[in-house]
């Protein structure tokens, strides 16, 4: 039984070979010299992430290929694919830099964490880049099944272990709804490739309600995954049990992968059903940003506000993906980069704040913040106010950019329901604020300055910043680049 | 006569409900886990099914994706089962409650 | 003959499920899965998937469901479930929502295939050859790629299973997250 | 036309300073033992000399500034590409004097703040952040760029607010934030909208303010969008009944915020009623005129009633401004060119008198430590200067002719009635109200009775003659000379006024006749 | 000369700022200075008299602009002054009678710790004053009309630690101030009818104003001068004014200020003519005022407070003259009443500096023996107040009565005598109670300094020897003067029966009368007036509350008003307005804290809420096809 293997040509993948390479490289490390702490893992993890940015980049300036999708059409290696792998490059490297200080202080430090941590890196990547259903399928597996672990780690603290338990039972329940829908959209399409199914959805004789159903089905799996609700239920509990750096990453990299992969699929496979999927992506992202604003306001752990937040920031991209125009998807993309620098940053605020551990994440540790440590407070309000979509912040930029491609899309009552719900979701960052400005500080010891998390904090302060003033910096080169050509 | 390929998606369509309703009634984390396991198999029968009716093997392929899937989670949801238990002891996941609200 | 197997088969197979549901052991639960899925390796020979059915009893219910069989006697087997619900409307809610669930995808496959139409001859040659020809063709990539996740999960199994190995105590459980929000205006 | 950026500098020279200022915090304090800061501790005099510098320089923008109708000085680059957004500043006569006010509010305010111990550099860093954003909101010509300076100020009012501010300072801090933050929640969504319409209508997506103008929107829509950016500004004046966020954030504000506050902040609402509602949908502001009208007759007497049994007295200088906002509103949208350019003015006006009389506030509670009337009386006896800018300063407010407030409740009482007579005569009432009220806390606080704890009450000291005495310049020159200022508003009014105003005023009809 | 008429107002207009930025300084030389700089400005006023007498009748009126003040588009208010009759007749009276007064205070405050302060307000009134005379057009008149407003409430309160003062000054101002608003209204209507507020145009327009227009402007207006001059409903301020230094009282609360509402009147009378209806309501509310008033002065036993509702009394007599087209009339009254009046108070300051400040006639009695200066001045006032023949009040009052009644308005002719009637009982008693009969209290009264003694001379002569000035109604000089400003009086071919020497027999017969009346009670020792207060309590009480106007107004406007406010800021703010603000916070927290207890923790709520979303996606998305 002759089979030609086709020639595998591995350049379209090689940021992902680098990672699970590295990946890979730790565990034998560790396996070999337990004794040796996280921090050396931590740069090896951390040189394979800088490596495969620099593998991006490199892609980035070559001039995009004939082909749009490489390995028989399963990945694509478009500029939309390499922008979300960089952002999500980017929320590994902090995450990593992040992960080694927090294990460092708790003694959980082991290698396992930094290679966990990169297959799941990996698997973002893949989803970003991932131009067929099946791909789609693995990748979201193998950042999953990372991810579950990760939630886990911290596995001294029962809530870690809890986190762990809700985040696999109710991700493999998800898994098998997303796995329907593929089923289903293979059974409408008779292919598994976002481009073949688009290209059978627009042509005749094929079931749009069978089509319709996968894409529901397929819309539930991704909502689970960016926790839009009423598929956000694990978020609260799982953000705030998991180790926060693994939280921060989560809340960062899960997302952004999982909206470049949701972007995709809507755009190009279910492009030519994109109305009618219409109201469906409206009520969620709707009821998202609704749900997610109020929920948060009767919150008392830090951890699950941002949580919260997180549900009602992916109600408001999903604005920009109910647009379905050019202009929703770069919003979108604006969007998840500024969302991910400030979430990452929020998050490097807790791990300062907490010092060891998961400390102090219930909101009292934030009283009179500012004053036992100016610069932390200034940072935490400036990640809160761009959360809150305050200008001159990137989150505000982001928010325009979504509300007028949706207004383009004739979708003015959601982007009224959007600027709403915003101003809810303000009332619990001023809430924060208020306590980390305003009230007396329950401790008055000052909280220290530290390295690791200051640089991540320095980053995300940075771009939160920068792009909200000079959000031509990221939008610029996207134009230029014509990332959607697909 | 052969089959409707229609009646096999009939019986995995109820076979994936029920898989639903088990994650939803029942306690013990294995048996939901089980569940999960009935409607992943539940999927496979469609995309057999599928497969069957477009007359080629690509479905089944899928399929077996999804065994392998199928498969690491196992692994990786009795891992996490295992150790939940060895702390609480036990496999209710109505106990298992410390976050919330 | 392929219709009176299937009709035999549908009811054993959606009767085991249904029975999964209503067994208050695990162990039970576990072996009216087993059933379930030798129910479906028929279904699959019905469908010409020779392999996937093969595959099916091997790795499903051999390797799969021994693990399972395993943890639940590792846990104990004698745990039984209370049959009384205690989240008021969750039975109820479950069900009905299930099977509008099944409503839904039901009334898409009649749309989309139509309940009743026979399928076109089977395609002919070795199913297995089939299977192995697209397998390593055209999904090479993602058969590469279920690899990572193999790997993933045993790395996983590692990290779990070797908790207590640097002698760190447990943490005491945080005071659960139920006191009221702090009153701010 | 100079190449000099006089409106950038200007507008981002206090932001400059807050930077500076922030980086300075490691300079060693004077009394670190005290935990607070010293009187000679350098960041008060870096505020002061940064926001003076400001001053200074926007007396530059008056010198190149011509009396025409149009925006001048304009500065133009892109900021948003994908959008168009733009960086589009500019200025006519309407927020020539908002900069103008600001700049010269804000070294006094400073000034003002020269008490406040705790945490120094950050106050004054808020305090220049806040100038900047509202200078940018006053000479921003592309609508988002507007938003986002508008926004931008609420975070450093609700920072001083609620770290410097007194008693429920947490409560007025928030409610401000969320407050005003509801109220242009919609102002975004409008202005999205109405860039997305430029698309179709003008040929190409813009925010530009100049180039929406005169854009064909049908009639629906554009009431809605009037109606948008009407809440926006409204909550900001405040319009009753959306004015409740007003007494508590001017109660618990610090001085240098309440005059902030009161002195600049409320007059983004009414030049933002000018600048975008009157220009961008004329039609509409014809259509809503009753309402609008309505609204202003109602706050103006109904704060005045409320003021005139408030016991604090800072509540009582709120309550005022709700009554004295109202006039400006009315003014501006009575639809003739006196009530316009007395809208125009009165806004100095408010900003001079209010912002006067919450200085005077503040210096009473400084020396009393209570604002509560029935605790003060007969200071007048020991602080006869005090006692006398009070009152300068309060006749100013309520109007009386020869100071500022009366050219600006002129015309636009005038305006009004010449457009339409009822309001004008309920709005009227106001006047005496206002007399009723401010005379009343005057005589509270100054006459009578001395009580026995405040015999040794001191009265100005130099650096309290250093703020009163440029407002009380300021007061009087306007009063009795106006015709500076009314010159350089006259062409910007009268370009907004002819939007609206359909009809020529009766007046006029029968000037046109020669007189009947 | 006339070029230089800026500097009548401008002169005590430096004068107050000088005096307010450098009291301190100038303390010792305060008064000296105030009252030169009213002197000064007396002599402008005189020397531009001088150049306006020698130019002709018609030629008399000449404006003088100063520089713009408020312009906007048609809409123009410059600082210009008038120069013509009325105006300079107002200036001359004002810094006149100013100037003496200025002169009397000197003496008067000395000592008083604001003495400079003191001083400042007083050249800051003069100046008020006179801006509001000068005025060429409403919102000028207006300015002046609002500054005396405010001096007159500095000066009545001006003993601030008293609480009576400081709220009769407030109380002044608000009162008046309502007054002023509706004229505001009125110059409003007449801009937005006319489109200028300058007089000539204004009045030139008057004549082609519908009735109804005219008829509210000049209601408008009155009600400003109701406010200012103190008639009813709106007088209930004036005689709280009484708080205020006694010269004050004088110069701004009888001889001046007061006088404005007369003033406004007679300047735009064209637009009362152009009413029927506004003239009738001038003339009646001057009327039943002067007999309100006078009642009321019965009542009083504050010397100060005699003289207050003498004051409005005497300022209806002077509306009644408006009301009856008799302009120049009212203006002659104005000035004898300048000097009377004026005179009547410095007496009355003159009796308060001797006895510390009692005032109170039922505790005073025989202070003829140790002030004869006063004694006689007051009485020389006094007479002149009641109307005896040859006293300038005479003249004035009898020229009223006699237009009333010419006018065939007989029933406020007859009227008018009775307000004639009850003045002199009042003022005779006033008197007696004051000056003759036994003292009734431990006093060491002494007579006032010569500084104080010069100036209620100077006003006695005026009193005495103002009829000169204009003792006909038709030939009288300030009649003639004025006649180009106000229209030439008529002779009136006697309407009635009766002639004019006719009129001024019975007017002087009832002045008579009413002394008579007034000295069998009081000075005769026949009557026990003491048992007949007792007796009549009721009735005292009742004049000497003003008939309780004061009240009614506490519980009907105070009263409710105050408890409106409270409502409003109590309930309606906090609850309701408020109240929804924070319902709305509070609403979204209880809703979020609903909404958190759905996050049971359970993993199988979640799966619920899961497959609830996924149900609903699939079926909704399904079944739309």
């Amino acid at each position: 039984m002759p089979i030609e293997t086709p020639d595998l040509v591995l350049a379209p993948i090689l940021p992902e070979l680098i990672l699970s390479g590295v990946a890979m490289l730790i565990l034998l490390v560790d396996a070999a010299r337990p004794s040796r702490g996280g921090r050396a893992m931590a740069l090896l993890a951390a040189a394979g992430i800088l490596a495969a940015a620099a593998v991006v980049i490199r892609q980035w300036q070559v001039p995009a290929a004939d082909e749009l999708t490489a390995l028989g059409g399963m990945v694509a290696v478009d500029r939309f694919a390499l922008f979300f792998r960089l952002v999500i490059l980017a929320c590994a490297l902090l995450s990593v830099l992040l992960g080694a200080h927090y294990l460092e202080r708790t003694g959980e430090g082991r290698g396992e964490y930094h290679a966990l941590l990169l297959f799941a890196a990996a698997g973002m990547t893949l989803l970003a880049a991932a131009a067929d259903l099946i791909v789609v399928f693995l990748a979201l597996e193998v950042l999953s099944l990372s991810l579950y672990v990760l939630a886990g780690f911290s596995w001294r603290r029962l809530a870690s272990q809890e986190a762990s338990l809700k985040y696999f039972l109710l991700g493999a329940f998800s898994s098998a709804f997303f796995l329907y829908g593929i089923a289903l959209a293979y059974g409408a399409a008779g292919t598994t490739s976002l481009a073949g199914i688009a290209d059978a959805l627009s042509g005749p004789g094929t079931s749009m309600a069978l089509a319709l159903a996968a894409g529901g089905l397929l819309l539930v799996g991704f909502s689970f995954k960016v926790a839009a609700v009423p598929f956000h239920m694990w978020t609260p509990d799982v953000y705030q049990g998991a180790p926060s750096p693994v939280t921060g990453f989560m809340a960062a990299g899960t997302k952004v992968a999982g909206f470049a992969a949701l972007i995709r699929v809507t755009t190009v496979a279910l492009g030519p059903v994109s109305w009618e999927l219409l109201p469906a992506v409206v009520g969620v992202s709707a009821l998202t940003m609704v749900v997610g604003s109020i929920l948060a306001i009767a919150q008392d752990d830090v951890k699950r506000v941002l949580a919260y937040s997180s549900i009602a920031h992916a109600g408001f991209v999903l604005v920009g993906v109910a647009a379905a125009n050019q202009e929703g998807v770069s919003g979108s993309m604006f969007y998840l980069v500024a969302y991910a620098a400030m979430i990452l940053g929020a998050f490097a605020v807790v791990i300062a704040v907490s010092r060891t551990g998961e400390g102090r994440t219930s909101l009292r540790s934030y009283r009179g913040l500012a004053r036992r440590n100016p610069v932390l407070g200034a940072l935490l309000a400036l990640f809160l106010l761009s959360l809150a979509g305050i200008p001159p912040t990137a989150g505000f930029i982001a928010k325009v950019l979504v509300f007028e491609a949706a207004v383009r899309a004739g979708l003015s009552g959601l982007v009224v329901v959007a600027v709403l719900a915003s101003v809810v979701a303000a009332f619990f960052y001023i809430r924060l604020i208020v306590l980390a400005y305003m009230e007396d500080p329950e401790e008055t010891e000052r909280v220290p300055a530290e390295p690791a998390p200051g640089l991540a904090l320095g980053v995300t302060a940075a771009v939160t910043l920068l792009l909200g003033i000079l959000p031509g910096l990221l939008l610029d080169p996207l134009e230029r680049a014509g990332v959607l050509r697909w | 006569m052969r089959t409707p390929i229609a009646f096999f998606l009939v019986v995995s369509a109820l076979l994936f409900t029920i898989g639903t309703v088990g994650v939803l009634v029942r306690r013990n984390a294995l048996v939901i886990f089980m569940s999960i396991e009935l409607q992943l198999n539940a999927v496979n029968l469609t995309l057999i099914a599928f497969s069957r009716q477009l007359g080629e093997v690509n479905g089944q392929v899928l399929a077996f994706f999804s065994m392998v899937v199928a498969a690491a989670e196992v692994v990786v949801g009795l891992a996490i089962i295992v150790a939940i238990f060895r702390r609480r002891v036990s496999a209710n996941v109505d106990d298992i409650n410390l976050l919330r609200w | 003959m392929d219709l009176i197997v299937f009709w035999i088969m549908a009811p054993v197979s959606v009767g085991a499920a249904v029975l999964m549901l209503l067994q208050r052991n695990a162990v039970y639960a576990a072996l009216f899965l087993v059933l379930n899925q030798f129910t479906l390796a028929v279904f699959f020979v019905l469908l010409d998937a020779h392999f996937l059915a093969a595959v099916q009893v091997i790795v499903y219910a051999g390797a799969i469901m021994v693990l399972f069989l395993f943890v639940i006697m590792f846990l104990g087997v004698d745990r039984r479930e209370a049959l009384v619900e205690p989240i008021r409307g969750q039975r109820g809610l479950a069900i009905g929502l299930g099977l509008l669930l099944a409503a839904g995808v039901v009334l898409a496959i009649g749309l989309g295939i139509g309940l009743a139409r026979a399928p076109g001859p089977a395609p002919g040659g070795d199913n297995i050859e089939a299977v192995a020809r697209v397998l390593f063709t055209d999904y090479v990539f993602p058969f590469e790629l279920t690899s990572i996740l193999l790997i993933i999960a045993a790395v996983a199994a590692m990290v779990l299973a070797r908790r207590k190995a640097r002698g760190l105590p447990d943490l005491a459980d945080e005071a659960p997250a139920g006191r009221e929000p702090e009153r701010v205006p | 036309m100079s190449s000099f950026p006089w409106l950038t500098v200007t507008v981002f020279l206090p932001l400059a300073g807050a930077v500076v200022l922030l980086a300075l915090t490691p300079l060693p304090r004077r009394r670190p033992e005290a935990g607070g800061y010293g009187a000679d501790d350098p960041w008060r005099w870096v505020a002061f000399l940064v926001s003076s510098a400001t001053f200074v320089v926007s007396l530059g923008i008056l010198t190149e500034f011509r009396a025409e109708p149009g925006f001048q000085l304009v500065e133009e680059a892109g900021w948003v590409g994908p959008l168009n957004i733009r960086y589009v500043l500019g200025l006519d006569g309407i927020s020539l004097f908002m900069v103008l006010l600001t700049t010269f509010l804000m070294p006094l305010a400073i000034l003002a703040s020269w008490r406040v111990e705790r945490q120094v550099p950050y106050f004054m860093a808020s305090l220049l952040a806040l100038e900047t954003a509202m200078l940018g909101a006053f000479v921003a010509l592309d609508l988002l760029l507007f938003f986002v300076f508008f926004e931008g100020l609420l975070f450093p009012m609700y920072l001083v607010i609620g770290i410097w501010g007194s008693g429920r300072r947490v409560y007025a801090a928030v409610k401000f934030f969320l407050f005003t933050m509801a109220g242009s929640a919609l102002l975004l969504v409008a202005i999205l909208f109405l860039a997305f319409r430029s698309e179709t209508a003008l040929g190409g997506m813009t925010f530009d303010l100049r180039q929406l103008v005169g854009m064909d929107l049908p009639a629906t829509t554009a009431r809605w969008l009037f109606l948008a950016f009407f809440v926006a500004f409204a909550v900001k004046v405040p319009l009753f009944p959306l004015h409740t966020w007003l007494p508590d954030a001017h109660t618990e504000a610090p001085t240098a915020g309440s005059v902030i506050l009161a002195g600049v902040l409320l007059k983004l609402g009414a030049y933002g009623l000018i600048r975008f509602n009157l220009t961008l949908f004329p039609d509409a502001s014809e259509d809503f005129r009753g309402l609008v009208t309505t609204l202003a007759v109602i706050g103006i007497v109904y704060g005045a009633v409320v003021a005139l049994i408030q016991t604090d007295i800072k509540r009582l200088v709120a309550y005022s401004s709700v009554s004295h906002l109202g006039f400006v509103v009315l003014g501006i949208f009575a639809g003739t060119l006196q009530g316009m350019s007395g809208g125009v003015i009165q806004m100095v006006n408010h900003g001079l008198s209010t912002g006067a009389l919450f200085l005077i506030v503040g210096m009473l509670y400084d020396r009393t430590h209570t604002r509560d009337l029935a605790r003060l009386g007969g200071l007048a006896r020991r602080t006869p200067v005090l006692a006398g800018v009070f009152l300068v300063v309060a006749l100013s407010s309520l109007g009386l002719p020869g100071l500022n407030g009366f050219v600006g409740e002129l015309l636009i009482l005038l305006g009004t009635f010449d457009a339409s007579r009822l309001p004008a005569v309920i709005a009227a009432t106001g006047v005496v109200l206002s007399a009723i009220y401010l005379l009343w806390a005057y005589q509270r606080s100054m006459h009578g009775d001395l009580p026995a704890e405040l015999e040794s009450t001191p009265d100005l000291s130099g650096r309290e003659y250093a703020y009163m005495v440029p407002i009380l310049v300021a007061i009087v020159a306007i009063g009795v000379f106006p015709k500076p200022l009314l010159d350089r508003i006259e062409p910007a009014a009268d370009r907004h006024v002819r939007l609206i105003a359909v009809e020529p005023s009766s007046a006029d009809v029968v000037r046109a006749a020669g007189g009947d | 000369m006339t070029d230089l008429i800026w500097l009548v107002p401008a002169l005590p207009l430096a004068g107050a700022v000088a005096l307010l930025l450098a009291g301190k300084p100038l303390r010792r030389i305060a008064g000296g200075l105030a009252s030169l700089l009213v002197g000064a400005s007396f002599v402008v006023s005189v020397l531009v008299l001088i150049d306006l007498l020698g130019v002709g009748a018609e030629e008399r009126t000449v404006a003088v602009k100063i520089f713009d003040w408020i312009s906007v588009g048609s809409f123009e208010a410059p600082v210009e002054l008038r120069v013509d009759p009325l105006s300079m007749v107002m200036a001359l009276t004002v810094t006149g009678v100013g100037f003496l007064i200025h002169v009397y205070s000197i003496d008067y405050m000395h000592g008083d710790p604001r003495y400079s302060r003191y001083f400042a307000y007083l050249n800051l009134f003069v100046a008020a004053m006179l801006t509001l005379v000068l005025a060429n057009n409403l919102v000028l008149l207006y300015v002046g009309w609002e500054g005396v407003g405010l001096c007159s409430y500095l000066l009545i309160a001006f003993w601030f630690e008293r609480r009576a003062a400081a709220d009769a000054g407030k109380k002044a101002f608000i009162v008046t101030r309502i007054g002023d608003t509706a004229m505001l209204i009125g110059i409003f209507l007449a801009f937005s009818t006319t489109g200028s507020v300058r007089f000539d145009e204004v009045f030139g327009a008057a004549g082609g104003l519908a009735s109804g227009t005219a008829t509210a402007i000049a209601l408008l207006l009155f009600a400003g001068a109701v406010g200012k001059s103190a008639q009813l409903p709106l007088h209930v301020w004036l005689p709280d004014a009484m708080e205020g230094p006694t010269p004050v009282s004088a110069l701004i609360h009888a001889a001046t200020m007061v006088t404005a509402g007369v003033y406004l009147v007679v300047r735009a009378h064209a637009i009362f003519e152009a009413s029927e209806v506004a003239l009738g309501v001038v003339a009646v509310v001057g009327i039943v005022t002067a007999v309100y008033a006078g009642l009321s002065a019965i009542g009083q036993d504050d010397l100060k407070r005699v003289l207050a509702y003498s004051t409005i009394s005497q300022l209806g007599y002077m509306f009644l003259a408006a009301g009856v087209g008799a302009y120049a009339v009212a203006i002659f009254h104005l000035v004898a009443h300048a000097f009377f009046k004026a005179l009547l108070f410095l007496s009355a300051g003159s009796v308060m500096h001797a006895t510390d400040g009692v005032i109170d006639v039922t505790r005073l009695g025989g202070l003829r023996r140790r002030m004869p200066v006063t004694a006689a001045s007051f009485a020389v006032g006094g007479l002149a107040l009641a109307g005896i023949p040859l006293l300038v009040g005479f003249f004035s009052k009898d020229q009223i009565l006699a237009a009333a009644y010419e006018a065939g308005r007989t029933g406020l002719w007859i009227t008018g005598l009775v307000a004639a009637f009850i003045t002199a009982i009042y003022i005779t008693r006033a008197y007696l109670l004051t000056f003759e009969g036994e003292p009734r209290s431990e006093l060491h009264p002494h007579e006032s300094p010569a500084l104080m003694s010069v100036p209620m001379a100077v006003l006695g002569v005026g009193a005495v020897l103002g009829g000169l000035l204009g003792a006909s109604a038709q030939t009288g000089r300030v009649q003639r003067f004025l006649g180009p400003v106000v229209g030439e009086p008529e002779a009136h071919a006697a309407a009635g029966a009766l002639s004019e020497v006719g009129l001024s027999v019975i007017a002087s017969a009832v002045a008579v009368g009413g002394i008579a009346l007034a000295w069998a009670l009081y000075g005769s020792g026949r009557v026990d007036w003491q048992a007949l207060r007792a007796r009549f309590g009721g009735a005292r009480r009742a004049l000497s509350r003003g008939f309780y106007v004061d009240d009614a107004y506490g519980a009907l406007l105070v009263t409710p008003g105050k408890a409106a406010a409270s409502f409003s800021a109590s309930v309606l703010d906090t609850r309701v307005v408020d109240g929804a603000v924070n319902g709305i916070g509070r609403a979204f927290v209880r809703l979020a804290g609903v909404g958190r207890r759905l996050q049971t923790g359970l993993v199988r709520t979640y799966a619920l809420a899961f497959l609830l979303g996924a149900a609903a996606l699939v079926l909704v998305l399904v079944v739309r096809t």
